[in-house]
């Protein structure tokens, strides 16, 4: 699709073959560690990363006044309330999960794909994704009345002899996420293990050297251990597509299980999945745009990165689209009068304009310009856009959770939702303590996978030549 | 470039490993134990009391009963604490000047209560009924224990949730003739020491204990002699409940295992099914 | 349930010493604090603090080693949410939560706990089994006969006597909220005499020697209630002879200018009434019509089976009440209207020598007054016509001439010698003369004995002004409310719970109120006043009461008066007190006197009513009746200016707007409510708010009516309101009609519906009704149409579960249900529910466990309502037990939904998945574990909740065990009827059954079988067992379903 | 391990993954089995050629998953049916569509873990002392952009000598003497 013009002017063009290029001209393997080691092994920290740095503190700090004040006063510092039992929590809970696929996703599924661009980009994504779980795996627990038996949710042998209620779906919420957890950090941890090794012999101070040494176990590059890494990644990667998937399923059965018009039907499960990758991408976007360009990587991550992260926006967006309007086809097919009030009100009820926004920020925006490659290349536009669908998602949380709540079954007891401060405070703390640990992660760990990178530059192409020389 | 780590960090590394592993599995245990243990529970622990009040003394050395002071066990929930006039009943007469016994007359002359720790404390969401379970043939004995050989009073038990549910899920395990509810010295059925039970069938309205009657010694021989050689207390209940039986001639049968006993008075007491005294509604409200 | 004769000492039992710690839930009031809770202590410790100061020593309390303990129980110590919601006492909230953090630990560790013997135990005390005794509530329109639950001699819980004639067990709000009022921590609890204390004897002293020494009692005035004791007559008869000059003025603010004040001496027996008539009567929503337990009783026994002959209901009314919405035809009329139309009514029926105003009557008015008088001519001697209280006198003479004239007296109407409040007077009349004596300084000594006359009477008296001019003034009241703030001696009044005296209730019969604990802040009552002038200063009420009915217990029981006493304490009433139904009183069936011409339609009238809740302001400071919704507005925490749609459009307000009222130049600012079907130019505001010295919970809750009332037309005037800026921001406790009127998707009508109504009645069949006339045709209507399909036992994945014991439920008959409250309040004392303040009302966390859903049905400007009681359904298939990640909702063996407090760990998903939305959650620390005074009350077998914990209706869970227990121990099956619920006890309808639907003769399951019975929602297939009856409307074919009188409220 | 002493192995420097693979399989061709290639990425071609072909990692992988979904499936099934049967909302104690969703995601975190801590395990890590680092050129290249062939001195093949010179064959960067 390349046309000659284009090859001239852009340099992202690789001349041989008209496609985009993973990876920039004239990269070497000493030249891509160096790059990426700098980053980290250098011993005085940009400036710019401390303003960030502190922004994201001063988030943590409002998170933990929310916190501290929250366990004192409990939950009611809320707007939650009858019959809206369910708020802020909840919204961002779910939307931080589903920000969290996309690292998984680009890591598992684009590798079993054999996806070669995204080498460049998944360190930081699964990075991403484990710090969105963190912030996502807080709410639960800390929207319970006393969370301080949450514990109880374990099967464990107490006293009490009273085990848990495993139909409900917020159990099987608690192994989801537990597991979803536990795998991306392994998985995270297992690909930084041989670039561990390539920090532990670049590191000049004793320090970094002992510290990186520890984590690289002592990884040396033995062939025999590169072919079981191999096979445990592949596994891995195997094992966390149908996770990734199953997550955001299980999720979504909080609502579909429900017997709620608005939360009980069958389209939740794909949509919802759809709807993660989606927002994860979008999320990929914004953190990689800037990133990119403050420590200089576009030789890393390119603009076929960019665009090809389009097209995947793009693809899920529509399959959210076709959720949206399913729901609407539904409520009129099934002449279920519930149904049918549920999304007649929660198109014009008090609370429709929420629906609006996200329909605005979901299908209009996105759908109607990521045709064009002119767009899905032009960094400004697309750091924009990702900022769109991350509010337009977190606005589809919201229409869920909310709008099918305060109107259900019985008139009488209709009710509204107006956010505390202390739900924003939180929301706010969030984002800031996801920002804080992707800044440590951004400074001491290498955030682009070298022993990948490495495997994609011409000089890892064996000559053919020299394989039958050895034949004979 | 020269090694980073010494040759022994390579078993250093393999060690810790395995080590955390176990102080994982180690905390693990001892939380469990430590829920259980008698630091949480008070169990077999001796409150510090106003007055040494020795059970022993006065169930098993003067042979008072239980509810001499425990009034309404049959009848309420709570079997009772002791108003003070119930001490002074006797110790107006004797002790008078005990030292031991002076916030008893304090009490008594002030019209303070005797301020007692609860010794058998349950959580506050739980609602424990002490007539029902005497009236089904459960004794003091099998949840306060050996309460007349315990000179100061503790908990046998740890009164907690597990605890009852062992029970409530297999009461036959632990039921016991009516006629036995306060005989301290209670033992299961065995070869050696068999009970004889007969059963009339029991009308509506009237309570299940009074058509069971049981007795320790074979009727066979000599009912008479039976109920002369039984306990004051056995002795009195026994002839109630054989009162309440009269009429249908009891022919006993022969008890010689708990478990065989417990099923016949499960039948015959009309125990509630596991399931229903399972049921949280039974405890919680 | 086993009543217990009380001999005067158990009654007048320490209830200090039976506080016990012997229990195992120290969570509940006996033992909250590990603190020996004897009352003294507690009296010791809220001395004479009272308001402000009280707080402050709370926090000393709270800094006791024994507060702490219970603080160390993961506890917090309450916040008072509903004080001001960041409480200034975060100090006590914070040592609370990090004991709650504390917790963490997991398996808390219990501290000791101690247990407080008795020194001396009384005999019929059974520690754990509750005691009955009768009393009766002495209620200006006659007294309310009850039987008190009494838990080691603490009352625990009001409820009508069920072996009464008069009102058969039956009670209502007031009544149930007086259990909190003898708790109110923030009763006046010393003597004062201009602010310092004093004793009772020095009070006794000074106003015995300044009496004697007037000789002839010259001025000496008595301002009091209205006497409700006869005991009191005659103490004060007594008085009245020994000192002719001395006077007695009874002010009630509710009762003066009425005809009750004359005394009540017409009884209406409904049960013979198959036509009803209400003149501006709201005989239906209030105990403060006189015998509202035994109207509604009546009235609703007539409607329990429609195919055996029900009643029919006209309401002609000035607002919007449930009785007009529970009537078949309902006319609105403004109050000045009503009058004018009694007279045409009169006329038509045929009353000689009335003369109708002329007024221009619209089409429908006179369609309903043709239609009226001829259902009534029709009906002669099988009808009746209740008169409104709060009308013109001559509507109470206009309805007693009706009723004689159709030959109602002495089948439907009884008319007797005698009157229910021993010292009728002319209020009014009696009140301006005091303030024209106290203004010409006649008066020396003004004695008020109950009244709080400086706040409930009329401004334009300037009574306050006139009480400065009195040497003396004495304030005899439970609280130091605004009266005894400037009166120079305060005396703490005892509680009608804690000391003797009697009452008539409204068939007349005379009940003995006997106390159930001793004044727990050292009150007295009148009787001591009074008797402290006459010659045996120191005869106790007891005594007094007991020489009043010497006699006449003497001869009943052949000259035994003991054993009459006893009896009569044991049964709650007297015999052979009740009224004379045989004796025919002659009332001419003519009218001669005077009806006033209604004003003219534009000029805005104004209304006072009394507060259905806090009635004229005395209960102000009860949280429960403050919180309950008033019926109709589902409001609470406030009164407001009540209007008709259309007047709000027209006069260009929206609801929640702050307005100005005036009323011949007095002014006070009030928020503006609509009340569907409210006549327009015309604003109705209840009495009783707006208290400055109310306590903590009543002041400043609502705006001051009195201030706009005139001593000449207390009821009804003419007035003006003017929009001023601002919100008020009442707590209305449902969705409100006015915010959603269904403009759009399948709603019927114009936009001038309520949304919640057309879809509550239309497709989601949540209301169903049908007309006698459609019930005759089609018996089964409840189960037919859209909406209305009851899924079949089979259609489920998974197989049905089997209760093979006792599966218990509850039926609601909506035909007869009146929605008066009684339920409520009920429920609140049975089960220790918090009240939570108006704040957290207002964003929708009030805790009652049942509501009662209000429907209005077709056009607001005149609509039906449909009341539903909403208590947890119990489902059988319970969505919410399916959700809980903990099992903290299960099912028990007999079918109950039963949630476990203590293991909820409060993710709040059960009350998302509930489709009736029943289930009540702590948001935050609402249960109060800190007053002593409150502990005191509450229901031993019930957990008080903590913050962060679900919960919901129980069925009564607690009263099911008990029942379990004895049956089981008596070795029979547990009785149908055995069991009540609180809010079946309550219910004056007796709409509400209870009882097993495994047993098929118990009337629970033969109500089920009934063929109007219905489950709300039942396409969910959550299989509730709770059911409805659907209602049936005994239409008058004359008259279409609903007078649309077509005012749109558009806006 | 015993602290062994002398040399460990000879160790060659390559520039490029081809001459790596070159020297390794014609070492093994020549009989050498005592040898490792170390290589900065996963160098496929150069296992084959020292006959590295299959590992255990997806057996302990499926054993993981196995153990993992048995085993909370039974728990669940334990614990509703048998420890504290009880009537939630009247579904049925054995409500096994239900029990099914922890399982799934048991067998997958076993799975995961087994495959992780399996691998690291086989491949002998952490093993953070090796005599490879003491070659002076080893950790400047093994871990970014040399390749490496070590012949082991536990191959009986192995000599000093003979050893160095048969590496020299190939051309390689350099060859040193790893001691322990």
């Amino acid at each position: 699709m390349a046309t000659s013009e284009v090859k001239q002017v852009d340099p992202g063009i690789d001349p041989a073959t008209g496609e985009f290029r993973v990876i920039g001209q004239g990269q070497t393997f000493r030249s891509v560690t160096e790059k990426i080691t700098r980053i980290v092994l250098t011993p005085h920290t940009p400036l710019g990363w401390f303003a960030y740095f502190g922004v994201g503190g001063a988030g943590v700090t409002v998170l933990m006044v929310a916190l501290v004040w929250l366990f004192l006063k409990g939950v009611g510092i809320w707007a939650v309330t009858q019959p809206v039992a369910w708020g802020f929590a909840i919204i961002n809970f779910v939307w931080w999960i589903g920000i969290g696929h996309a690292g998984t996703l680009i890591s598992a599924i684009l590798l079993l794909f054999k996806q070669g661009w995204r080498n460049s980009i998944n360190r930081f994504a699964e990075a991403m994704t484990i710090f969105a779980v963190v912030c996502a795996g807080m709410f639960p627990l800390i929207h319970l009345g006393r969370p301080w038996v949450a514990y109880w949710v374990f099967p464990l042998p107490f006293t009490m002899n009273v085990w848990p209620q495993f139909r409900s779906p917020l159990m099987w919420d608690v192994f989801a996420v537990s597991t979803y957890a536990t795998i991306s950090v392994v998985f995270w941890y297992i690909g930084m293990v041989p670039d561990f090794g390539t920090m532990r012999d670049r590191a000049e101070s004793k320090l970094a050297q002992y510290a990186y040494g520890m984590l690289s176990l002592g990884w040396r590059g033995s062939v025999r251990h590169w072919a079981r890494y191999e096979t445990a990644s592949l596994l891995l990667a195997g094992l966390a597509t149908p996770l990734v998937l199953s997550v955001h399923t299980v999720i979504s059965f909080d609502f579909a299980v429900a017997a709620l018009p608005g939360w009980h039907t069958t389209i939740f499960p794909p949509y919802f999945v759809a709807g993660a990758i989606y927002s994860g991408f979008a999320m990929v976007l914004t953190l990689a745009i800037p990133l990119r360009k403050y420590y200089g990587l576009e030789a890393l991550v390119t603009e076929r990165h960019i665009d090809n992260m389009g097209k995947v926006m793009l693809a899920t967006g529509f399959i959210v689209g076709y959720g949206y309007g399913m729901e609407v086809f539904m409520a009129w097919y099934s002449a279920d009068h519930w149904e049918a009030f549920m999304m007649w009100n929660r198109m014009f009820g008090p609370m429709g304009w929420s629906y609006w926004v996200l329909v605005t920020c979901n299908l209009f925006i996105p759908l109607t310009t990521l045709w064009s490659r002119k767009l899905r290349t032009s960094i400004t536009y697309m750091f924009i856009l990702s900022i769109i669908v991350n509010t337009g998602m977190w606005f589809e949380r919201f229409v869920i959770v909310v709008t099918s709540l305060y109107r259900d079954y019985l008139p009488s007891s209709w009710g509204t939702y107006y956010a505390t401060k202390w739900d924003y405070m939180t929301y706010i703390g969030t984002l800031g303590l996801f920002t804080f640990l992707f800044l440590l992660f951004v400074r001491f760990l290498p955030m682009i996978p070298m022993s990948e990178i490495r495997t994609m530059l011409p000089a890892a192409k064996i000559k053919p030549k020299a394989v039958t020389e050895a034949g004979d | 470039m020269p090694q980073i780590f010494d040759r022994s960090s390579n078993a250093l590394a393999r060690m810790s490993l395995v080590l955390s592993g176990i102080l994982v599995i180690a905390l693990g245990v001892t939380l469990d134990q430590l829920q259980r243990s008698p630091w949480v529970t008070r169990q077999g622990q001796r409150a510090d009391q106003p007055v040494p009040f020795s059970h022993k003394h006065h169930v098993q050395g003067l042979g008072l009963q239980c509810q001499y002071c425990h009034t309404t066990v049959e009848k309420s929930s709570y079997a009772g604490i002791p108003p003070t006039r119930t001490c002074m009943n006797c110790h107006a007469q004797i002790w008078t000047n005990a030292a031991l016994l002076a916030p008893v007359r304090n009490s008594w002359a002030t019209g303070q209560s005797i301020p007692w720790i609860k010794v058998h404390d349950l959580p506050d969401f739980v609602y424990f009924n002490h007539s029902i379970h005497v009236n089904k043939g459960i004794g003091c004995s099998t949840c306060h224990g050996r309460v007349d050989e315990m000179p100061l009073m503790y908990a046998q038990n740890t009164l907690q949730m597990e605890w009852c549910l062992d029970c409530h899920r297999n009461p036959a395990k632990n039921l016991r003739p009516t006629s036995q509810i306060y005989n301290m010295a209670w033992e299961k059925p065995s070869q050696d020491k068999p009970v004889w039970c007969s059963a009339v069938p029991g009308e509506s309205g009237v309570p299940t204990a009074d058509s069971v009657s049981c007795v320790t010694k074979d009727p066979a021989t000599n009912a008479a002699a039976a109920a002369a050689l039984a306990p004051p207390v056995l002795l009195m209940k026994a002839a109630l409940t054989s009162g309440g039986a009269q009429g249908a001639d009891p022919s006993y049968t022969k008890f010689t295992s708990q478990d065989a006993l417990g099923h016949f008075l499960l039948a015959h007491y009309k125990i509630k099914t596991p399931q229903q005294i399972t049921s949280c509604d039974t405890c919680h409200r | 349930m086993s009543k217990i004769n009380p001999s005067a000492k158990s009654a007048d039992n320490d209830a200090g010493n039976a506080v016990n710690n012997d229990n195992n839930n120290a969570q509940d009031a006996r033992s909250g604090a590990g603190a020996p809770m004897t009352l003294d202590a507690v009296r010791a410790q809220l001395q004479g603090v009272k308001g402000k100061k009280f707080w402050r020593s709370l926090d000393e309390l709270a800094d006791s080693p024994e507060f702490r303990a219970e603080v160390e129980r993961e506890f917090p110590s309450a916040a008072q949410e509903w004080l001001d919601p960041v409480s200034r006492r975060g100090f006590l909230r914070l040592m609370g939560a990090s004991m709650a953090l504390a917790g963490l630990a997991g398996c808390t560790k219990q501290p000791d706990e101690t247990i407080y013997p008795y020194v001396k135990a009384p005999e019929d005390l059974i520690l754990g089994k509750p005691m009955y005794f009768a009393t009766a509530h002495p209620f200006p329109t006659g007294g309310v006969p009850l039987l008190m639950k009494s838990d080691e001699f603490r009352p625990i819980k009001v409820d009508g006597n069920p072996e009464h004639p008069y009102n058969r067990g039956g009670s209502d709000p007031y009544s149930q909220g007086t259990l909190l009022d003898l708790y109110d921590p923030d009763r006046s609890k010393k003597v004062t005499y201009r602010g310092e204390d004093r004793e009772w004897m020095d009070f006794a002293q000074a106003l015995r020697e300044k009496v004697q020494e007037s000789k002839d009692g010259t001025g000496i005035y008595f301002l009091s209630a209205t006497i409700t004791s006869p005991t009191l007559a005659r103490q004060w008869q007594a008085v009245q002879a020994a000192y002719p000059k001395a006077k007695l003025v009874q002010y009630d603010p509710a009762i003066a200018g009425t005809y009750a004040e004359k005394g009540i001496n017409t009884r209406y027996a409904l049960s013979a009434a198959d036509v009803i008539v209400s003149l501006d009567a709201d005989f239906l929503s209030s105990a403060s019509y006189p015998g509202f337990h035994g109207l509604v009783r009546d009235y609703a026994n007539r409607r329990k089976d429609p195919a055996a002959g029900m009643n029919r209901l006209y309401a002609v009314e000035s607002m919007t009440t449930t009785t007009g919405m529970k009537a078949e035809h309902r006319l609105k009329l403004r109050a000045s209207e009503i009058p004018a139309f009694a007279a045409e009514l009169a006329k038509a029926v045929g009353v000689a020598g009335v003369q109708p105003p002329a007024y221009a009557w619209t089409s429908e008015q006179q369609a309903f007054l043709a239609a009226l008088a001829k259902d009534l001519k029709a009906n002669a001697g099988k009808s009746a016509v209740l008169p409104g209280m709060y009308q013109d006198a001559s509507v109470a003479e206009l309805a007693q001439a009706i009723n004689a004239a159709l030959g109602n007296v002495g089948k439907t109407v009884f008319v007797s010698q005698e009157t229910v409040n021993p010292l009728p007077s002319d209020q009014i009349a009696d009140l301006k003369a005091l303030v024209a004596d106290l203004n010409a300084g006649k008066v020396d000594w003004l004695v008020i004995l109950n009244a709080n006359p400086i706040y409930t009477t009329p401004a334009d008296l300037n009574f306050a002004s006139a009480f400065n001019k009195a040497n003396i003034v004495a304030h005899l009241g439970s609280h130091m409310d605004e009266t005894g703030q400037i009166a120079h001696w305060h005396v703490p009044a005892a509680h009608y719970l804690e000391s003797w005296s009697d009452v008539r209730a409204y068939d007349g019969t005379v009940s003995i109120v006997q106390p159930m604990i001793d004044p727990l802040y050292g009150g007295h009552t009148a009787h001591h006043v009074l008797q402290m002038l006459l010659n045996d200063p120191l005869v106790s009420p007891y005594d007094a009461v007991r020489a009043t009915w010497q006699q006449v217990l003497a001869k009943n029981n052949k000259g035994d008066f003991e054993l009459g006493w006893r009896k009569s304490l044991h049964d709650g009433w007297v015999e052979g007190t009740a009224f004379d139904t045989a004796a025919k009183a002659n009332v001419p069936a003519e009218f001669h006197g005077s009806v006033p011409a209604p004003a003219s339609q534009e000029t805005l009238e104004i209304i006072y009513r009394p507060d259905p809740s806090i009635y004229d302001g005395r209960w102000s400071n009860v949280g429960w009746l403050q919180e309950l919704p008033k019926p109709i507005l589902n409001l609470s925490w406030d009164n407001a200016a009540i209007v008709s749609g259309y007047t709000l459009t027209k006069l260009g307000l929206k609801e929640d707007d702050i307005v100005e009222l005036n009323v011949g130049g007095k002014r006070v600012q009030a928020p503006v409510v609509v009340a569907p079907g409210h006549p327009d130019n015309s604003v109705t505001v209840y009495l009783g708010y707006g208290r400055e010295f109310a306590g903590r919970v009543g002041s400043g809750a609502g705006f001051n009516a009195y201030l706009i009332r005139t001593v000449n037309a207390p009821f009804y005037t003419a007035g003006s309101l003017r929009k001023l800026d601002g919100k008020w921001g009442v707590a209305i406790t449902k969705s409100h009609y006015q915010d959603h009127r269904g403009a759009r998707f399948g709603q019927q009508g114009s936009g001038d519906n309520s949304l919640e109504a057309d879809e509550a009645l239309g497709p989601r069949g949540i209301i169903r009704y049908a007309t006698l006339e459609e019930f005759k045709v089609n018996p089964n209507f409840a189960h037919e149409g859209e909406g209305r399909e009851t899924p079949e036992s089979d259609t489920s994945l998974f197989p049905n579960w089997q209760y093979n014991e006792a599966a218990w439920g509850m039926s609601i008959d909506m035909n007869s249900c009146v929605g008066c409250n009684a339920c409520i309040v009920s429920c609140y004392a049975e089960n220790n529910i918090a009240v939570v303040g108006k704040q957290q009302v207002r964003i929708g966390r009030d805790m009652q466990w049942i509501r009662i859903d209000t429907y209005f049905e077709g056009d607001l400007a005149a609509p039906r309502a449909h009341f539903q009681p909403m208590n947890c359904q119990q489902c059988e298939n319970a969505p919410c037990e399916q959700v809980c990640p903990v099992g903290a909702t299960v099912h028990s063996s007999e079918g109950l939904n039963v949630m476990v407090y203590n293991r909820c760990i409060g993710t709040r998903y059960c009350s998302n998945n509930c489709p009736y939305k029943v289930r009540r959650f702590n948001f935050l620390l609402f249960s109060d574990y800190e007053t002593e005074s409150l502990k005191l009350m509450r229901n031993p077998d019930v957990t008080v909740r903590t913050r962060g914990v679900m919960e919901k209706c129980s069925y009564c869970v607690q009263r099911i065990s008990a029942a379990k227990i004895t049956a089981d121990k008596e070795n029979r099956p547990v009785r149908d009827g055995e069991i009540i619920t609180a809010c079946q006890q309550a219910c004056p309808a007796e709409a509400i059954v209870f009882g097993d639907l495994n047993d098929k003769t118990s009337r629970a399951a033969k109500l089920r079988a009934n063929q109007r019975t219905y489950q709300v929602i039942a396409d969910v297939n959550t299989r509730p067992r709770t059911t409805y009856m659907a209602e049936v409307l005994n239409l008058n074919p004359e008259l279409e379903a609903t007078p649309a009188e077509h005012m749109p409220a558009k806006g | 391990m015993p602290a062994r002493e002398g040399t460990y192995g000879l160790l060659a420097e390559f520039d490029t993954p081809g001459d790596l693979i070159r020297a390794a399989r014609q070492a093994r061709q020549d009989g050498w089995r005592r040898l490792d290639c170390y290589t900065p990425y996963p160098v496929e071609e150069a296992a084959e050629a020292i006959g590295f072909h299959r590992n255990k990692v997806p057996l302990l992988t499926l054993i993981g998953a196995m153990i993992g979904g048995a085993a909370m499936f039974s728990l669940e099934t334990w614990i509703s049916v048998l420890a504290y049967p009880l009537n939630i909302g009247g579904r049925p104690t054995y409500s096994w569509p239900a029990f099914l969703v922890p399982a799934y995601e048991w067998t997958i975190l076993w799975a995961g873990l087994s495959a992780a801590f399996g691998m690291l395990a086989l491949n002998g890590l952490p093993a953070l002392y090796h005599p490879l680092f003491n070659a002076p050129n080893f950790r400047n290249g093994a871990t970014t952009d040399k390749f490496f062939l070590c012949l082991e001195a536990l191959d009986p093949k192995f000599d000093l000598v003979e050893t160095k010179s048969y590496l020299e064959s190939f051309q390689p960067a350099s060859v040193v003497e790893v001691e322990y």
